[in-house]
């Protein structure tokens, strides 16, 4: 799949199923994807769609919970992460692949100094004094702009605001210049404001450092201002994959559809009623074998029903996965 | 401050809702945290109210003193002619009917150990007194009403999806035929596909019913949806009322400036064009607001003025209401609808 | 046609009610349903077991003395020829007697002042100054005082077994409610600004059925987990004021007064602590399991998956 | 946090004072009698005459107000007094009934056993429970876990002058590895004592850590399991670090917070909660000191050991919370 | 053997004690421990036997020490005796001892053994001479016995009176004359002693050290020496006879017990205790509606096996009894031995012919007077074992038995407050056991006086238990206080025991002995039921055998 050169981190065919006492729930079927150097991707798709999941199989961050993943590979970096040592992954984590969580207010540890955990990975991986460590801690928050980062590294967690948490967050998952970023849902926890002020950091950083960046989110306002191409996710799978602007222009398949009709806008034309997508996101307690967006789909027809639709592709970098043709209003 | 027209079925003056700080060794009353401090705003019958704002300026807490859940701390509230700002216990108890409210968190605002039979039937339990059988089919009416299928009388709130949680704190709400609902950002806790289902209920009761709304919202792209003015907050006061279209299309506060901007726009090519008003630092704590405008530690146009005079709130053009130095008299652009367009499907 | 909506799978479900989940729930904690099953059967066996067994445990078999497990005393005898079994049988009813509603005194005086003192604001200090009283009141020397001071007032009163009854299970109850009460505060607390209580707060709901319909509902989950330690911790109580020689009389048996008794003939006799030793070790595990089971079952978050 | 303590304390005053008088009352209506041990050949206007002699006949109100200056005034003087030097320590002090000598005397000679074998065996006690409950809880529902629970249980449930008895029996009678009498004469002087002392000790600590360390690893358990589950361990692992920083660490510090508060709540008890065991093992400690005290009806003892007892509950749970805020940067006492 | 050649010695008492001033404190731990240290001028032998301690001699009429009007005492020290602390023992010392138990303020415990005592003098250095102000036939209460023995003058020169409770250094550290000092006193724990170099007898003790430990309950005061064999003495072995028996099989010990004047007895109320009578209740203006028949009283006594009661209880260390004075051997009467036989039924006859029928539910009733009896007692593990075992022999003879058993610090605490005490006796029977100091029976006997009934006036104060009164009784009182001859007060003690056996008036149970347990390699050991259990304490030494 990659086209330019070689590809940060390749994706191929990740499944991820969790034991719980209902049954297995097959959150994260079959899903592949490339990223390339200095790009970034966005990830849409409604609540429990497997966004999270999918980010974190990749990196063994489901270690403790009843979860298997499963895969062709994901090769980052000259290795199969889904092939190496526990050793050789954790050495990736932080390092190879940083990681923003959704929440601020909780992912950071509470007893300990913004220093102190901005520090340990740098110590960790980079092999860092304690003083060389606390230079860096210093230039990163100067980084991300916070001020008086001196001082602010002997401050807890608590004595930041919303947005300030985010940005040591980021720090964090900066420190030691990772290949590729993994930022599930950073903004969605706060204030448009501090959201602008965040995006705009990240414009500026992604400059600056050039690093590949996989960007969670379900506001496609985020998405349509800040990634280079969208990956829409819809029941554990990719459902279409395009760059930004053939997607917003040109979308393929329903589901991306009727997501971007179903937001208002600020500015734009207001319209009288809001369209809504009808019933319920599936849980997948078995691999699909049919559309898994059938059921709520305005165009299913009985192919639909019978297989999954293969992702195919429609035009430069766009793939989809669907049966139905927008063009045409036919069967493809 | 009413306007003219249909006489406003909600009045508030002046409202200050202030939380004590008590500290050192006797536990003495320090400060307060001025979570609302003097607003002032009227809500016609059948209009929306849209109040918008960041986190923690205090629109709950204004929808919750406007209901009187708080013993405010001063101003006046009159709800369809009755000034229940120090009202006793029992009476307000008796007009409760007319006001009701929607809370936030579809999970946390429905008792998990009560059927959604009792739920709804709660208010009806507590204000009529129907029969068993009565007020069973008052429930199931209530259920029909919003979309929920009568079956599910018997469940409990965890057996639901979000949605269908907040069509029975909706139900809830619609029990007692109220004429005024506090919506407090009713559907911030629910999924984008979702959001949209919740929306459009409330528009249709709005209509069934002829119900007036104050829709509390973070979400300025759903407010601008739903509601006919809009009142935008910023740590514990209004800083800017005006009719929607007005608001949006021609904002005249800097801090609604602002916040309008930084609602990013669902397309990138529009988005990449668009000019950003990046506000820098965070939002004051309210125990320890600034001197004089509020906004001035924010405020990309601050000047001396802002930090030692507290703007006035006033109208500055038709039902345009603002509080800012710098928004004159003379300083008004005429609100031209030409951005915002209603378009009909 | 696999997979499947939540819509669809709560229609297949019945209705249930909330204790029906609660059941199912616990009924996947296999020690809770041990500690379950364990429970009723000592329960009952105290109950119905005399009925059953029906030596009486007063009764001297001098001839029998200190005899070893036998078709006629098949746990043996004690020193005077009194029949194991039937002591440990009768022990047990008082024992458990003395858990349960020792327990439930507590109960009842912890959930209430805590309740009311979470929800009203006005009486939330004195009763909490209250509760630090009796915290910082070094339990057993009160104990001992208390019992020592009524014992003998009740036992005129009521006579000398439910006097004493009556006296062990209201001290224990009296000095063991205020954990009880400052949990379910804490919980009122955090309750009382959930939105479910200011939505019914917005409808008129009067502080009486507010705390009925809706804070009690919800403190039962911390409140079901010290009923199930306050069983044990009366227990256990009770065995330890029979070896300050305090408590019910000597020729009384309880758990605790016969595993007391027996420690003496430890080297001649070691299984005659045996009995009344595993009866207190088992019952206070098993009630400890259930406890855990019921803090797992009760558990919205666990349960509403 | 300095406000907050300092408010603490005041308020501490009014309960502490309510608290002296309620003992007060209560062990004067409480029937015992100061010579009833006395033997039955002593006839009963002796008996009288010994009551006299103890102050038996003033008032209720008089005795405690003398005890209250006795205690508040007298005692602390007293200590000034033998710490500087100055004084002739001449004063009335708080004087046991039945043994006719100053109770905070009797206390002071009777804290080292208690510290050593009781303290002793909560700090083991804590030290084998902290790890129980950790690994209890990373691995939980595995036989680890459910070992650890059961034993813990049974260590909570099975009354200490029942295990005491047996480990007696088991190591003094059968094989005769230990004392079963607590020797509180014994001085640590060289290698050989303090080898005797450690082998005096081993039994009741062991009986008593065993019950101390059932309770806390319960705590420390459910701590854990709580604090496993937060969303700043994911971004631990994602960080890279590993997995015994990320518990032994990031896990550990959050979930002690509440455990450190539950063990220093626990301190009290050391003073007066290990009767039982003091009983069994002879160590003739602060509790056993007590329970005499109660029997013979020593009132002023009683008084003073309670009252002190509900002085160190009340001091310890300021240290909890104390300690708490310490501990959780997101708490502030103001 | 040289003096503390044999190292250490250690004892073991399982109830502490809390002072070293006999005189503060009356208890048997706290005189026994002192015992070691000060000394009386004479003591009893195991036998009774009065024999000269500090004194030259035991003074009697025959040898002239004792006045003829039996009113004074002549007491010669020994020569050469000196305290512990190197000063000479003097008449002065006896003359202070005296007036620190005299002193009213004192509150001292055994005021009772100088009692009459009208004046002590210093005759010279050595002689004292005590005056009673009363006609004493027996002399022996001031300086006899392990309860009254000499302190020294200079060092409780400044505790008299209100100020005794005070002196804790010395009340904690009596200087004495004994074989052993303190060196180091824990109150209610352990007490340290070191042989007293100044002690009379150069070559004894044979143990440097003593340590005195106390504490814990009895079983682990036996385990201590009959099985591990951490200590050498064990006082007080009240255990049940099999597993005394099982302790001493274990070969590190041995159990002796020897027989004083301790009886276990069960007292029979003669009155009412109704609570209906209210302030009258168990006073003799109401007689008991079924004990004042000394039929029944005699089937109580009849249906009880006294011999099983031992076995169960006592084993070795209790005989069964039917006298209330089972010594010294010539006070004991053989008149009543036929009680030692149970016999059930005897004991119904007995109620059948007197008119007491089975009733429907079993219970003998006459006139609509049900035999229904309540039992206090102490509370205490073999007390209530013998509750249970008579409450079934009772219901073997139609009568019903409720059984309560008391704390016993309130049973004996004698508070006029509480309605539980012994002497109240708001009950039908009670059982505890008594005995006397010395050897002398007098006053012991006395207690069963007329006027001696405990009674609402005399705030319940008093001995008469079963409110028993006799004008007969009486007289034999009076009696034996006037007379001198040995023999002629043994008749006279007799025939009261017999008198109050024959009524029925208490029901002796078991002659309790003393037991206690000594290790195998600890020697000299000589129980002694009469005086201090660690009398001769100097002879102990241990044995090189083992
Ligand atoms: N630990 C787990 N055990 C069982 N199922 C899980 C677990 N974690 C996630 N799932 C399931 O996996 C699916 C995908 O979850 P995921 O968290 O990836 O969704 P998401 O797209 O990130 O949603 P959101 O926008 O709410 O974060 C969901 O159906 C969820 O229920
Ligand atoms: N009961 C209370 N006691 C003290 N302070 C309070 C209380 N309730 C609210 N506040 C404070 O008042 C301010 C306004 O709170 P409010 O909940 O009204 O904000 P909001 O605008 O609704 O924010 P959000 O969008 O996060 O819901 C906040 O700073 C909050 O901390
Ligand atoms: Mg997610
Ligand atoms: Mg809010």
């Amino acid at each position: 799949m990659s086209e330019d050169g070689a590809a940060v981190l390749d994706v191929k065919d990740l499944r991820t199923v969790f034991e719980t006492a209902q049954g297995a729930i097959h959150a994260v079927n079959s899903v592949s994807f490339d990223l390339r150097p200095g790009e970034l991707l966005g990830v849409v798709g409604e609540s429990g769609s497997g966004k999270s999941v999918t980010m974190m199989s990749l990196i063994g961050l489901l270690g403790t919970t009843a979860a298997t993943v499963d895969g062709a590979h994901v090769n980052f970096d000259g290795m199969d992460l889904l092939r190496v040592t526990e050793d050789e992954l954790r050495a990736v984590r932080g390092a190879g692949i940083g990681f923003v969580f959704q929440d601020p207010m909780t992912s950071l540890n509470p007893v300990f100094t913004v220093g102190f955990q901005l520090m340990e990975p740098l110590r960790n991986h980079m092999g860092m004094t304690t003083r060389e460590a606390r230079q860096r801690a210093v230039e990163l928050l100067e980084l991300v702009g916070i001020a008086d980062a001196e001082k602010r590294l002997s401050d807890y967690p608590h004595q930041f605001s919303g947005g300030m948490r985010q940005r040591v967050m980021i720090a964090m998952a900066l420190s030691c210049d990772p290949k590729v970023l993994i930022a599930d849902e950073p903004t969605t926890a706060l204030d448009v404001t501090i959201q602008a002020q965040i995006l705009e950091l990240m414009k500026e950083l992604r400059h600056k450092l050039g690093m590949a960046i996989v960007w969670i989110t379900h506001d496609l306002g985020v998405i349509a201002g800040i990634a280079d191409r969208v990956m829409v996710m819809y029941g554990g799978q990719i459902v279409e994959l395009a760059p930004v602007i053939e997607l917003f222009k040109n979308p393929q398949h329903p589901y991306t559809r009727a997501l971007l009709q179903t937001v208002p806008s600020v500015r734009g034309s207001r319209a009288e009623r809001l369209r809504v997508i009808q019933g319920q996101p599936p849980i997948l307690f078995s691999p699909p074998q049919r559309c898994s967006y059938s059921a709520r789909c305005n165009h299913a027809f009985d192919r639909c029903l019978a297989a999954d639709p293969a992702r195919i592709s429609v035009g430069d970098g766009h793939d989809v996965a669907c049966f139905w043709d927008p063009e045409t209003g036919e069967p493809r | 401050m009413s306007d003219a027209g249909a006489s406003p079925l909600v009045q508030v003056r002046g409202l200050k809702m202030h939380f004590p700080i008590y500290a050192g060794i006797f536990r003495r009353h320090v400060g307060d945290i001025k979570a609302v401090d003097d607003i002032s705003l009227d809500i016609r019958e059948s209009e929306t109210l849209g109040l918008v704002g960041e986190s923690g300026c205090g629109k709950s807490t204004a929808g919750r003193a406007v209901l009187r859940l708080y013993d405010i701390t001063g101003g006046s509230i009159t709800v369809d002619g009755t000034d229940i700002s120090d009202i006793d216990k029992e009476k307000l108890r008796h007009l409760r009917p007319k006001m009701q409210m929607i809370f936030q968190d579809p999970q946390a605002s429905l008792n998990p150990r009560m059927t959604v039979a009792g739920i709804i039937g709660e208010p009806l339990v507590e204000h009529m007194s129907l029969s068993r059988a009565e007020r069973l089919e008052r429930v199931y009416e209530l259920m029909d009403a919003v979309g929920l299928n009568r079956s599910f009388a018997n469940r409990y709130p965890h057996e639901f999806s979000g949605g269908q949680r907040q069509r029975i704190g909706i139900a809830r709400a619609l029990a007692l035929h109220p004429k005024f609902i506090v919506c407090d950002e009713p559907i911030a806790a629910l999924d984008v596909s979702i959001q949209a289902q919740v929306v459009n209920l409330l528009e249709d009761l709005q209509e069934q019913f002829g119900l007036t709304y104050l829709f509390i919202s973070h979400d300025l792209s759903m407010v601008r949806h739903i509601a006919d003015r809009v009142a935008v907050m910023y740590l514990g006061k209004i800083v800017e009322l005006a009719p929607r279209d007005e608001l949006y299309g021609a904002p005249l506060h800097p801090y609604t400036q602002a916040l309008l901007s930084a609602v990013p726009e669902p397309d990138p090519v529009r988005e990449s064009q668009r000019k950003h008003i990046i506000l820098t630092g965070d939002v004051p704590s309210p125990s320890n607001a600034p001197v004089g405008c509020n906004f001035c530690t924010r405020c990309p146009r601050a000047e001396q003025i802002c930090h030692e005079i507290e703007p006035e709130f006033r109208q500055v053009d038709k039902g345009r209401y603002t509080a800012c130095h710098f928004v004159g008299d003379t300083a008004i652009k005429t609100a031209e609808p030409t951005v915002g367009e209603t378009v009909k499907p | 046609m696999t997979d499947v909506t939540p819509d669809s799978l709560a229609a297949a479900r019945p209705p249930q009610s909330q204790w029906r989940n609660v059941w199912d729930q616990f009924k996947t904690h296999r020690g809770a349903v041990w500690g379950m099953g364990f429970f009723i059967f000592v329960v009952l066996a105290v109950t119905l077991g005399p009925y059953i067994w029906t030596i009486d445990a007063q009764y001297i078999d001098i001839r029998a003395r200190n005899s070893g497990p036998t078709l006629a005393h098949p746990l043996g005898t004690d020193q005077l020829g009194r029949d194991t079994l039937a002591r440990v049988l009768e022990g047990g009813q008082v024992s458990m007697a003395v858990g349960i509603t020792a327990m439930l005194l507590a109960l009842v005086l912890g959930a209430a002042i805590g309740v009311v003192a979470g929800y009203f604001k006005r009486l939330d200090g004195p009763l909490m100054r209250l509760t630090d009283l009796f915290l910082a009141l070094p339990l057993l020397p009160l104990l001992l005082v208390i019992i020592m001071l009524f014992r003998d007032t009740l036992r005129a009163a009521f006579g000398p077994e439910t006097g004493i009854f009556m006296l062990i299970v209201f001290v224990i109850g009296i000095t063991s409610w205020m954990q009880t009460a400052r949990i379910v505060r804490g919980d009122v607390l955090a309750l009382k600004e959930r939105e479910f209580v200011i939505a019914s707060r917005s409808i008129g709901t009067p502080s009486r059925r507010m705390i009925l319909r809706h804070i009690l509902p919800n403190v039962l989950s911390p409140i079901t987990v010290s009923a199930t330690l306050g069983i044990a911790n009366a227990i256990i109580t009770e065995s330890a004021l029979s070896f300050l020689g305090l408590g019910f009389p000597s020729d009384f048996p309880t758990w605790g007064r016969l595993l007391f008794d027996s420690t003496d003939y430890l080297q001649q006799y070691p299984e005659r602590v045996l009995w009344p030793g595993l009866a207190i070790s088992l019952t206070v595990l098993s009630v400890n399991y259930i406890g855990d089971g019921l803090r797992d079952a009760l558990d919205p978050r666990i349960r509403g998956r | 946090m300095l406000n907050y303590s300092i408010r603490r304390l005041l308020l501490a005053i009014p309960t502490l004072i309510a608290i002296s008088l309620i003992i007060f009352l209560l062990l004067d209506l409480a029937p015992s009698d100061p010579t009833a041990n006395l033997p039955l050949t002593i006839p009963p206007e002796v008996r009288e005459k010994i009551r006299q002699s103890l102050g038996l006949g003033d008032p209720i109100y008089i005795r405690y107000l003398l005890w209250c200056k006795q205690f508040f005034v007298n005692e602390p003087l007293n200590i000034l007094e033998q710490w500087f030097g100055w004084g002739s320590g001449d004063r009335l002090r708080v004087l046991s009934w039945q043994t006719r000598s100053p109770v905070v005397d009797l206390i002071v000679e009777r804290m080292p056993q208690t510290l050593w074998v009781v303290g002793m065996s909560y700090v083991v006690g804590v030290l084998i429970a902290l790890p129980i409950g950790i690994i209890s809880a990373y691995r939980q529902y595995s036989w680890f876990d459910q070992i650890g629970t059961f034993v813990s249980m049974v260590g909570f449930s099975v009354p200490t002058f029942f295990t005491g008895v047996l480990v007696i029996v088991i190591f003094s009678v059968w094989l005769g590895w230990f004392p079963s009498i607590y020797d509180t004469t014994h001085q640590v002087t060289d290698w050989e004592s303090f080898l005797f002392q450690v082998r005096q000790m081993i039994m009741p600590v062991a009986v008593l850590a065993l019950f101390n360390a059932a309770q806390i690893s319960r705590f420390m358990r459910a701590s854990m399991l709580d604090n496993l589950n937060q969303d700043y361990v994911r971004t631990a692992r994602a960080k890279g670090l590993r997995e015994r920083t990320v518990v032994m660490i990031h896990v550990l510090r959050n979930s002690l917070i509440p455990v450190v508060t539950v063990i220093a709540l626990g301190v009290p008890q050391i003073f007066g909660g290990a009767i039982i065991t003091e009983q069994v093992f002879k160590v003739n400690g602060l509790g056993q000191l007590l329970i005499i005290s109660i029997q013979g009806g020593d009132l002023p003892t009683v008084q003073t050991l309670t009252f002190i007892f509900a002085v160190l509950i009340i001091v310890f749970n300021l240290v909890a919370d104390v300690l708490y805020g310490i501990l959780d940067p997101r708490i502030r006492y103001d | 053997a040289e003096r503390g050649s044999d190292g250490e010695v250690k004892i073991i008492y399982w109830q502490a004690p809390s002072t070293m001033n006999p005189y503060l404190s009356g208890g048997t731990k706290e005189l026994e421990a002192a015992s070691l240290v000060v000394e009386p001028l004479a003591r009893y032998d195991q036998d009774g036997n009065m024999v000269p301690w500090l004194a030259e001699s035991v003074p009697t009429v025959d040898n002239g020490g004792v006045s003829a009007d039996l009113t004074t005492i002549n007491w010669k020290l020994k020569e050469g005796l000196l305290w512990s602390d190197g000063s000479p023992v003097t008449s002065a010392d006896v003359v202070f001892t005296w007036k620190y138990c005299a002193d009213p303020a004192g509150g001292c415990a055994q005021s009772e053994k100088y009692n009459d005592v009208t004046d002590v003098k210093a005759v010279d250095d050595l002689t004292v001479t005590v005056t009673f102000g009363v006609p004493k036939p027996f002399p022996y209460g001031p300086f006899v016995g392990a309860q009254a023995p000499i302190i020294q003058a200079a060092q409780f020169a400044d505790c008299l009176g209100a100020k005794a409770p005070e002196c804790t250094d010395a009340n904690f550290g009596p200087m004495g004359t004994g074989p052993f000092r303190v060196t180091e006193f824990r109150p209610n724990d352990v007490i340290s002693f070191e042989a007293n170099p100044n002690y009379r007898d150069p070559d004894k003790p044979a143990f440097a050290t003593v340590t005195f430990k106390g504490g814990g309950d009895t079983a682990s005061a036996g385990r201590s020496v009959l099985e591990t064999g951490e200590f050498d003495y064990a006082w007080n072995m009240q255990l049940a006879p099999d597993v005394l028996g099982a302790m001493e099989a274990a070969g590190k010990g041995t159990v002796v017990s020897a027989f004083g004047t301790l009886v276990e007895r069960i007292m029979i109320n003669l009155t009412d205790p109704s609570p209906a009578l209210g302030d009258a209740r168990s006073t003799k203006a109401h007689p008991h509606p079924f004990l004042s028949d000394p039929a029944v009283r005699q089937a109580l006594s009849m249906a009880i096996d006294r011999a099983l009661l031992v076995e169960i209880g006592y084993g070795a260390a209790g005989k069964p009894s039917c006298n209330v004075l089972p010594a010294p051997a010539i006070y004991k009467s053989t008149a009543n031995d036929g009680c030692l036989v149970q016999d059930i039924e005897g004991a119904k006859k007995l109620l059948d012919d007197a008119g007491w029928v089975p009733g429907g539910d079993g219970i003998r009733a006459k006139d609509g007077v049900r035999l229904s009896i309540l039992y206090q007692t102490s509370t205490n593990a073999v007390r209530q074992d013998f509750q249970a075992l008579i409450k079934q022999w009772w219901s073997e003879i139609g009568v019903e038995t409720e059984l309560r058993n008391i704390d016993a610090s309130v049973f004996f605490g004698g508070d006029p407050g509480s309605p539980d005490t012994f002497q109240k006796f708001f009950a039908d029977v009670e059982m505890y056991a008594n005995n006397f100091d010395g050897t002398d029976p007098e006053a012991y006997m006395a207690n069963w006086e007329c006027k001696q009934a405990p009674t609402p006036e005399t705030q319940w104060q008093g001995n008469n238990m079963p409110r028993y009164c006799s004008e007969e009784y009486d007289a034999l009182v009076a009696k034996m206080a006037q007379t001198g001859k040995l023999e002629e007060r043994a008749e006279l003690a007799k025939a009261m025991n017999d008198k109050l056996m024959q009524e029925y008036i208490m029901l002796p149970l078991v002659d309790r002995g003393r037991v206690s347990a000594h290790s195998n390699t600890l020697g000299g050991v000589v129980l002694n039921v009469w005086d201090s259990e660690l009398w001769n304490v100097a002879d102990w030494y241990r044995t090189k055998t083992q």
